[in-house]
């Protein structure tokens, strides 16, 4: 029982000890290279746990925290994730003159605390889970703030991540608090039941969940808690915007879902309609911001704000359709996004240092024939964001449309063929952009060396982005088993 | 063991639900009217501490321990972003000489 | 020797072909050998072909090279199919065709495109082959376009010139009007008999339809409506005189002369279903009649030696149509052959004279020519004599016939046939006129006759034909249905002969003796607009260009950037405006993110509490 | 397998012609040739000898299918939603594809001197959307089907955006949008369908033979209809759908634009054909009025947009337009003819038009604009390319003995049967077609060469290309037989309607 | 006990009203006190004494301080107390003010429940210890760790 228990956990005590150990070797010894070695190495570790908390799966591990196929699916996620933020930021901080290693270490606690997110199944571990992260983040995305001469403006996107976050914690928070208050009960599992008992459905109960679900929301940038997202994503360093994009949205994304399914708060009638205003609202907005975007990372910004519009569909959907086929869709959704996201971000970061940053429209001129691989990466992502086929985007976008016509949610529908039409304008202004001749520039961000981990980390997510889009079916059977619990 | 039962007047959870709301409000105002950074955390704080006498407060009415040990959560979370947040705030004075938060409004569009 | 029929149409194909790949590589004699050389050949195997046709005494003879196209119940062969009339024609196309070659042999001597000139001809001699031989509505067609794509390219032949461009496309666009009509008839047709084999769909007709039908008056409208077209009868007659732009007078002979004559053939071909709406045939000899009379009185205005021939063609044709509607098929036919030679000896005599001139056209600027240009005179009144169908000549014999079938013909044909007689009148008038204004008169220019065995020896030909031609008895027995004889009185058929002379007479009068001025007529008052009137063929150019050409050019102008892509460029610059506005919101200011967030989170209360 | 093999040939061909570029800048044209005729050895062989290749009517069997299909292969993709790779053709797709080879080849003729820059990637590009269309053609998988659908636009993409003309911005990104949102379209046509299906027989499954006869419930067919509509009415395209087409043309290189006006319309008749109806029936019968209305107004009114054009690629374009009208009416007809003269201006238009981009191209290519106003006179100094100018212009125009011909005349034929207005009015188009084809001949050939243009008159490759462009179009003219037959089993497997 | 509670409430409103009105960040943090000070004494009455300690402990006594701590160390004068006179007009904060009036109406409407009245046991630090070492057992560790990532951020970021 103990050692099942002790195995569950392997992942996230695995993370906790790298974390201590890195700390312990940044206190006798501050070397970069090291740092981030171990660091990557810590993370490789806690990934490859997961052979053996396979066989065990599911159990929980006391209250708090569940570990079943769904989460270990998506710590395995994150936690690549993570390793993919480590091997950017090594290249990225290398010429960042103050100390770099506390960023490792952030890393690791934001790592761990998205993992807790995702695994968790109680209001203690979701809070847990994500203040861990929130808190990580907040250093991180200001991390270069003393440097001398910072790419971007960390302090200002710190302080706003860090504001608004908090505000919105405090939302979640008091929502959980109401919902609380109604049912006496503060297990995700145990809502139903609770319900049950507390006879008819009443409105504390509702604004408590659509609190939470603003707070959901806002880590999930929907509009209209969106309105961070463009400006921390510029603001911050590539890789710790790169982990906003994919680790701090997976984790956030998994735990909602798990509460919205396993509450049935889906089915609510309030949650479906402001999820579903929600998503037309974002789809629509998302897009259209993105439209004549000049900045790159802003341009992500706003299509993550759009994309994760896409996949609120596939959640709603789950309102009219067996929860399994939703999560299945959003897990693959989930998927293809990070891996997209992630290499996306690497193309960006490649390019990029702590001092300057490529990340303007006009400095990809003619990238794809200066450096044909790093713009080819950026193009499948770009593809891939469009929902082209060949691309895991497209079996995404195939997921979507398949619960959205199984449940009938044509409004939304019609919403995603409109946004995905107007997505598709700037998706292929960049591209278009890469593919014209370069003029003289000085500032030729090809001529910056690529190091080795940003093109491992592209190289593995465009492989990714390929393989699921040509051959799915492995993964969506994987999916369709850890789905099956629900 | 029997828990001591201290018998006490009727308090409605309505109020002290209402209570929290009305600080909890109070905050959220204090961080969207004020411009000062130092202001703004503390409105932040009046906000977390409204949620945690909301857990308080529902934790009475259940008669759970689950509420206060949420709210020893809220206690070390509110450590932990004050502290982060005063970094920031130490940051923002040296760099910019004020606290003013309109400074940081870089990044548009 | 019946099986080498294919040959006909094919070897002007093949000359054809020769002479276009090579890109005006082969040097001229050798073009011209190809060029007249496979027409000649191709008469010679007509000629085979006849003889056993006609020797075999039987009425029909059809040859399927292969299946062209079978859809469902369509079934149309590449079939050859020959018959008294399409033999007729057949020995006129080739045989007429290969003088006119051998003439322009001479005559485009020197021409820098001289390849190109002769390819177009083959090509041309090959389509209407194809045109005549059809056994079916749709391989009628093909050759049917095939002329009009040849009449395109020999018009614009000279294309450094833009205003030859410009008729020739005029003449494709118009001709293509009828073709329109023609396809429509052809596609009722075959709904309404399941056939597009025109001996079937004669037979299914006559086996199905009521006569007066809906379907037949509108198949036979439609038909009349190619055949009009191609024909240059009203109201689509006005490309004629501007495919006088083409080479002199090669290609005007190929407007005037052959090609037109489509048009007769067709509706001659399909005579069983004008049978079968009396209406309609009525019709098309009330079209004949006008354009014959109409053509006659702007040939009377017209000053350019080749334009007045051209109208005089246009009123000729009307007498073939006129005839086709009283009945008269075999005349029709009659006349169409005849015509051909006379009009063939015309056209090119006409040639001779206008290279002898060197070059002018205008038969003001000539003038007492007779005793230069003696070859041409004699030949040139020859020509004349059998356009004015004096007795004895061809061109009598078979406007005789018309007329008196026309007499005869009890259905309204009495003022058909005054028509026609007024029209005979008409046609001693300009054609006198001609004839004086040329080799009569004050002497202005000089000529020198240009000589040369293949310029006077087809002339010589044809005017051989141009005498004789209407003793040749055509064999279109069987094809047509018999004809009662007519013999019209005495009287009548003095007045058929004399009345008309009196046009000659006018002619002579006024232009040999000059006791009208012709000028000060025409140039004063009513006289000049009836003169202009006449001139512009009835006003009909201009009344096209206002209801059809201008509006049209006008639409297109407007519409140059089509408008429905304002539409989508119109919801993008939407969509652009809806991102200006959108970022807008995205001001970077921390408490306004902050405010939103908050009202975010009241609409979401706002929103569930209503719920 | 042997249709797998054709499209992975391409493929991988593709990806050879852009590796080789470092090694040598000619090296990936001789490569790409060398693919293309290894496809057009193996197409021919199918045609000609299909026994050689192994082609037995086994798999048919085991897909319970019999009778047309020539070739026909399956194996799964993703299990999950039924999704399985099915490749058939059948005499239509064999058609098809044996056009999308050899027009393959005519622009690869168009690029071989055209194109220097960037050659390795160009061919990739041209092999891919080659691959694409092939697959286009073979998919009976409707997954698949769009898959391919898609696959065959980023290619083109590419090409428009890096070897465009001067507006290649605006129209790459219009080419895109339009077909990728009527795509989106008919991918959520296609997946209701699907569902629709599911729901009555609880099986998921895309392949094309199982989801015909799929009962839709009431007022949902015409939707589902309407998507897969939009999508190909888009490509083919018709009125007023058809306005990316103009500017992709124009803007594309000669190689693009070959292929566009050649192949890629193509893709929407057949769809139309393969797809819209036979999985409709009934709808489409009552959708059919609409259909033909918008084929007419697609002829009449885009000849008359065509007219005023100065580009003469854009001209060209319109006249694309135009005569896909023709394809629109015919098939909505659903008439044997009607179908059959579809199919058959496919074909023919595939050479004319070609012919007639390439053309225009090798102009600019030579004077360095389109507009036409700036030319004339060119007859004089470059016969041969008027020659050919004026003989795929008449083709286009519709001359009987050319294969167009015969597409425009049994389309109308076979309309005429089911709506004689209709019929009526696209034959005016007849009149129309001449007005605008003529004034290009008028404009750019005939008059005073005024700027004293010097034309280099064709090359070689390009005389070849035309020659059999010219021998094509002869061959469907007169001898359409040939390709009637093989297309008629197909049309009659889909129940179009046969009079007999 | 129930005057206890709406006493301790009404200044804690009181307070906190003062708390984000005050120009003066220091007087403003000794408002924040007393409004803690009296949510303290509502834990008390609502029978959670432990928190109540806590909220004194922890929340009063250490996180107050370091606000105060940073204040200090900046050494805001008069000077940033004119600024926020000047930045507190009406037209600042009206607007917030008054989106917050139906948020709370909305709320107040919700948690209308009917009477519910709160328990009347007193749970200790007992209980709670028993709690934190029993089945929140990993809700400590992460609370560490927590902790930790809010200790070297503010480490990172607050280093000259």
């Amino acid at each position: 029982m103990y050692s099942n228990l002790i195995i569950d956990l392997m992942q996230i005590i695995m993370l906790t000890i790298s974390t201590v150990v890195v700390m312990m070797t940044t206190a006798f010894k501050r070397d970069h290279g090291l740092i981030s070695g171990l660091t990557v190495f810590g993370l490789f570790a806690s990934l490859l746990t997961f052979v053996f908390i396979q066989p065990v799966l599911p159990l929980e591990a006391t209250q708090l925290l569940i570990i079943d196929e769904y989460s270990l699916f998506f710590s395995n996620l994150i936690i690549v994730g993570a390793i993919g933020v480590a091997l950017l930021a090594y290249p990225y901080f290398q010429n960042h003159n103050v100390q770099n290693e506390e960023f490792y270490i952030l890393l690791m606690t934001a790592t761990l605390g998205a993992v807790v997110l995702a695994c968790s199944n109680h209001f203690v571990s979701f809070l847990l889970g994500m203040e861990m992260m929130g808190v990580s983040l907040y250093a991180m995305i200001a991390y270069p703030v003393h440097a001398a001469k910072s790419a971007k403006f960390p302090l200002e996107a710190g302080v706003k991540y860090l504001i608004l976050s908090a505000l919105t914690s405090g939302i979640t928070l008091f929502g959980i608090a109401l919902v609380y208050a109604y049912i006496g009960t503060m297990g995700f599992d145990e809502i139903p039941a609770a319900l049950e008992a507390a006879g008819e459905l009443g409105p504390v109960f509702l604004i408590g969940v659509l609190m939470i679900v603003a707070g959901a929301a806002f880590k999930l940038s929907l509009v209209p808690f969106h309105i961070w997202t463009p400006d921390v994503y510029e603001g911050a360093p590539v890789p710790v915007t790169a982990f906003l994009a994919t680790v701090s949205k997976a984790a956030m994304l998994a735990v909602t879902l798990r509460l919205l399914l396993v509450s049935n708060a889906i089915e609510l009638n309030v949650v479906t309609t402001v999820l579903t205003v929600m998503a037309a609202v974002s789809i629509i907005f998302g897009n259209l911001l993105a439209l004549l975007q000049e900045n790159v990372k802003r341009l992500f910004a706003y299509s993550s704000i759009a994309h994760l519009g896409y996949l609120l569909v596939i959640i709603i959907a789950a309102a009219k359709i067996p929860g399994a086929l939703s999560v299945e869709g959003v897990s693959f959704y989930m998927l293809a996004y990070f891996v997209m996201s992630l290499s996306g971000f690497a193309v960006i970061s490649a390019l990029s240092n702590s001092e300057k940053e490529y990340d303007q429209l006009a400095d990809f001129r003619g990238l794809f024939w200066r450096n044909s691989w790093v713009s080819a990466v950026l193009i499948t992502v770009l593809l891939s964001l469009a929902g082209i086929p060949l691309t895991a985007g497209f079996i995404g976008k195939f997921y979507i449309f398949t619960t959205g016509v199984e449940s009938e949610l044509w409004f939304l529908l019609t919403m995603l063929i409109i946004g995905s039409a107007i997505g598709l304008y700037y998706y292929l202004r960049l591209i278009y952009i890469m593919l014209q001749p370069a003029e003289d520039d000085a500032n030729d961000p090809a001529a910056v060396s690529l190091p080795l981990g940003a093109h491992a980390v592209m190289a593995a997510m465009t492989a990714a982005i390929i393989y699921l889009g040509v051959y799915p079916a492995p993964m969506i059977d994987t999916l369709q088993s850890l789905a099956s619990a629900f | 063991m029997e828990m001591p039962t201290v018998t006490m007047q009727v308090i409605p959870m309505e109020h002290g639900l209402l209570l929290a709301a009305i600080l909890f409000i109070m905050g959220m105002v204090g961080v969207l009217t004020r411009r000062n950074l130092v202001f703004i955390l503390m409105s932040l704080e009046i906000m977390l501490n409204a949620t945690g006498l909301a857990f308080i407060v529902a934790s009475s009415h259940w008669g759970q321990v689950d509420g206060q040990i949420m709210f020893l959560m809220i206690l070390s979370l509110a450590a932990a972003e004050v502290a982060v947040a005063l970094g920031l705030v130490l940051q923002l004075f040296q760099k910019r000489k004020t606290l003013d938060i309109n400074v940081l409004g870089e990044m548009k569009g | 020797m019946l099986d080498l029929l294919w040959l006909v149409p094919v070897i002007p194909f093949i000359g054809f072909l020769i002479l276009t790949l090579t890109f005006g590589k082969l040097p001229q004699l050798a073009a011209g050998i190809v060029g007249a050389g496979s027409i000649g050949l191709s008469f010679v195997f007509a000629f085979l072909a006849g003889s056993s046709f006609l020797g075999a005494e039987i009425s029909s003879y059809s040859q399927t090279l292969w299946t062209w196209m079978s859809v469902g119940d369509l079934e149309v062969g590449f079939t050859l199919y020959l018959d008294g009339v399409s033999l007729v024609m057949m020995y006129v196309i080739t045989g007429i065709g290969f003088l006119i070659h051998v003439y322009a042999t001479g005559y485009m001597s020197g021409d820098p495109s001289f390849a190109r000139f002769f390819s177009y001809m083959n090509l041309f001699v090959s389509a209407m082959l194809i045109l005549v031989l059809a056994d079916n509505l749709a391989l009628l067609f093909m050759g049917w376009e095939g002329v009009g794509l040849c009449s395109y390219l020999l018009i614009g032949f000279w294309y450094k010139d833009p205003n030859n461009g410009y008729c020739a496309r005029k003449a494709f666009v118009m001709t293509r009007v009828g073709d329109a009509f023609m396809a429509i008839g052809l596609f009722t047709l075959f709904v309404s008999t399941g056939t597009l084999n025109i001996q079937e769909a004669m037979l299914e007709a006559e086996a199905q339809w009521v006569v007066g039908s809906g379907v037949a008056t509108a198949v036979t409208l439609l038909l009349l409506g190619g055949a009009v077209g191609k024909s240059a009868q009203l109201p689509l007659q006005t490309w004629l005189p501007d495919a006088m732009a083409g080479p002199t007078p090669i290609s005007a002979l190929i407007h005037a002369a052959t090609m037109v004559t489509a048009g007769v053939y067709l509706i001659a071909r399909t005579h069983v279903l004008y049978l079968l709406a009396p209406e309609v045939q009525y019709l098309v000899g009330v079209i004949g009649a006008i354009t014959l009379l109409m053509a006659g009185f702007t040939a009377l205005t017209q000053s350019d030696i080749k334009k007045v021939l051209a109208f005089s063609t246009v009123s000729q044709i009307g007498y073939m149509f006129l005839a086709l509607g009283v009945g008269a098929w075999s005349s029709a036919i009659f006349h169409l052959m005849t015509h051909a030679f006379f009009k063939a000896l015309l056209f090119l005599t006409a040639g001779s004279i206008i290279l002898a001139m060197h070059h002018e056209q205008d038969i003001f600027k000539m003038g007492g020519l007779r005793k230069d240009l003696r070859w041409s005179h004699a030949l040139f009144l020859i020509g004349t004599l059998g356009l004015v169908a004096f007795p004895g000549f061809s061109g009598f014999f078979s406007k005789e016939e018309i007329l008196a079938t026309a007499m005869e013909n009890h259905d309204g044909g009495y003022i058909l046939y005054l028509a026609g007689l007024l029209g005979a009148v008409m046609t001693y008038l300009y054609s006198f006129r001609l004839y004086f204004l040329v080799f009569y008169g004050k002497k202005t220019h000089d000529g020198h006759e240009v000589m040369g065995l293949h310029l006077q020896g087809p002339l010589v030909l044809l005017a051989i034909g141009a005498v004789f031609a209407g003793f040749i008895h055509i064999p279109v027995e069987g094809v047509f249905p018999e004809m009662e004889e007519h013999h019209p009185s005495v009287m009548a058929q003095a007045a058929m002969i004399l009345l008309p002379m009196l046009g000659g007479l006018l002619a002579w009068w006024v232009f040999v003796k000059g006791k009208v001025d012709t000028e000060k007529l025409a140039g004063q008052g009513f006289g000049a607009k009836l003169h202009r009137f006449w001139f512009t063929q009835w006003g009909m150019d201009w009344l096209y260009d206002k209801i059809i050409v201008t509006p049209y050019t006008w639409l297109a102008e407007v519409n140059k950037n089509d408008f429905i892509d304002s539409i989508y460029n119109g919801s993008a610059r939407a969509v652009r405006f809806c991102h200006e506005v959108m970022s807008e919101t995205q001001t970077g200011e921390l408490r306004w993110y902050a405010i939103s967030i908050a009202y975010g989170l009241l609409l979401l209360v706002v929103l569930g509490v209503l719920l | 397998m042997i249709l797998v093999w054709l499209i992975t040939i391409l493929f991988a061909g593709g990806i050879g012609a852009w590796l080789s570029e470092k090694r040598n800048p000619e090296l990936p044209r001789v490569i790409a040739l060398a693919t293309i005729l290894l496809d057009l050895f193996l197409v021919v062989l199918m045609l000609v000898a299909p026994g050689v290749l192994g082609l037995d009517s086994a798999s048919q069997a085991e897909l319970g299918q019999t009778g047309e299909w020539l070739i026909l292969s399956s194996s799964e993709w993703i299990p999950r939603f039924g999704v399985a790779f099915i490749f058939g053709a059948d005499g239509l797709g064999l058609l098809l594809i044996t056009l999308t080879v050899f027009l393959g080849l005519m622009s690869l003729g168009s690029a071989w001197n055209e194109i220097k820059e960037r050659t390795g990637f160009f061919y990739f590009n041209l092999l891919w959307t080659l691959a694409g269309v092939i697959g286009v053609f073979t998919a009976l998988d409707l997954f698949l089907f769009f898959f391919f659908w898609e696959v065959m636009l980023i290619p083109m993409y590419f090409i428009i955006a890096i070897w465009g003309h001067e507006n290649k911005e605006y129209a790459a990104m219009k080419f895109f949008i339009f077909t990728q949102v009527s795509g989106m379209l008919m991918l959520l046509a296609i997946l209701m369908l699907v569902f629709f299906h599911y729901q009555s027989t609880g099986e998921f499954t895309f392949s094309y033979f199982d989801l015909l006869g799929t009962a839709i419930p009431d007022g949902f067919g015409f939707w589902v209809m309407l998507g897969f509509f939009i999508a190909f009415a888009t490509k083919l395209p018709t009125v007023p759908f058809h306005n990316w087409l103009p500017d992709a043309h124009s803007q594309a290189p000669t190689p693009g634009s070959v292929i566009l006006a050649g192949i890629l319309l193509k893709t929407g008749a057949y769809g139309l054909i393969r797809f819209t109806i036979p999985l409709f029936p009934e709808v489409s019968a009552d959708f059919a009025p609409t259909a033909m209305l918008l084929g007419v107004i697609s002829i009449l009114y885009t000849a008359k947009v065509a007219f005023s054009q100065n580009d003469l690629k854009r001209l060209i374009a319109y006249t694309s337009v135009s005569h896909m009208g023709f394809v629109m009416l015919g098939v909505y007809a659903w008439t044997s003819q009607g179908v059959q003269g579809a199919v058959m201006t496919m074909l023919a238009h595939g050479f004319s038009a070609a012919a007639l981009f390439m053309l225009a191209g090798g102009l600019q290519h030579r004077i360095h604009t389109r507009q036409m106003d700036k030319m004339g006179g060119l007859w004089g100094v470059a016969p041969k390319m008027g020659f050919m100018a004026v003989f795929f212009t008449v083709a286009a125009v519709g001359m009987p003995g050319l294969g167009n011909f015969i597409g425009e005349f049994l389309v109308l034929l076979g309309s005429f049967r089911i709506s004689i207005a209709a019929a009526s009015l696209a034959a005016i188009g007849m009149v129309v077609a001449a007005v605008y084809s003529l004034i290009v001949i008028q404009k750019v050939f005939h008059g005073e060469n005024k700027n004293n243009l010097v034309v280099e008159d064709l090359t070689t490759v390009e005389m070849i290309c035309f020659g059999f462009m010219m021998i094509g179009l002869l061959w469907m003219g007169m001898y359409p037989q040939s390709m009637l037959n093989m297309s008629e089993p197909t049309l009659r497997s889909l129940g179009v309607l046969f009079f007999q | 006990m129930s005057v206890l509670f709406y006493g301790s409430a009404i200044i804690a409103v009181l307070a906190t009203l003062l708390v984000i009105t005050r120009t003066n960040i220091v007087h403003a943090l000794l408002y924040f006190i007393v409004s803690l000070l009296a949510i303290a004494v509502i834990f008390y009455t609502l029978g959670a004494p432990f928190a109540a300690a806590l909220e004194i402990i922890v929340y009063a006594g250490a996180i107050m301080v370091m606000f105060l701590f940073v204040v200090m160390m900046l050494n805001l004068g008069q000077v940033t107390q004119d600024q926020e006179k000047a930045w507190l007009t009406p037209s600042v904060w009206i607007g917030p003010s008054i989106m917050a009036v139906p948020l709370l109406v909305a709320v107040i409407y919700a948690i209308n429940l009917n009477q519910e009245q709160m328990a009347h046991t007193v749970v200790g630090g007992k209980e709670i210890g028993v709690a934190l070492f029993g089945p929140y057992v990993l809700a400590v560790e992460l609370a560490s760790m927590l902790l930790l990532a809010g200790l070297v951020g503010a480490y990172h970021l607050a280093r000259k």
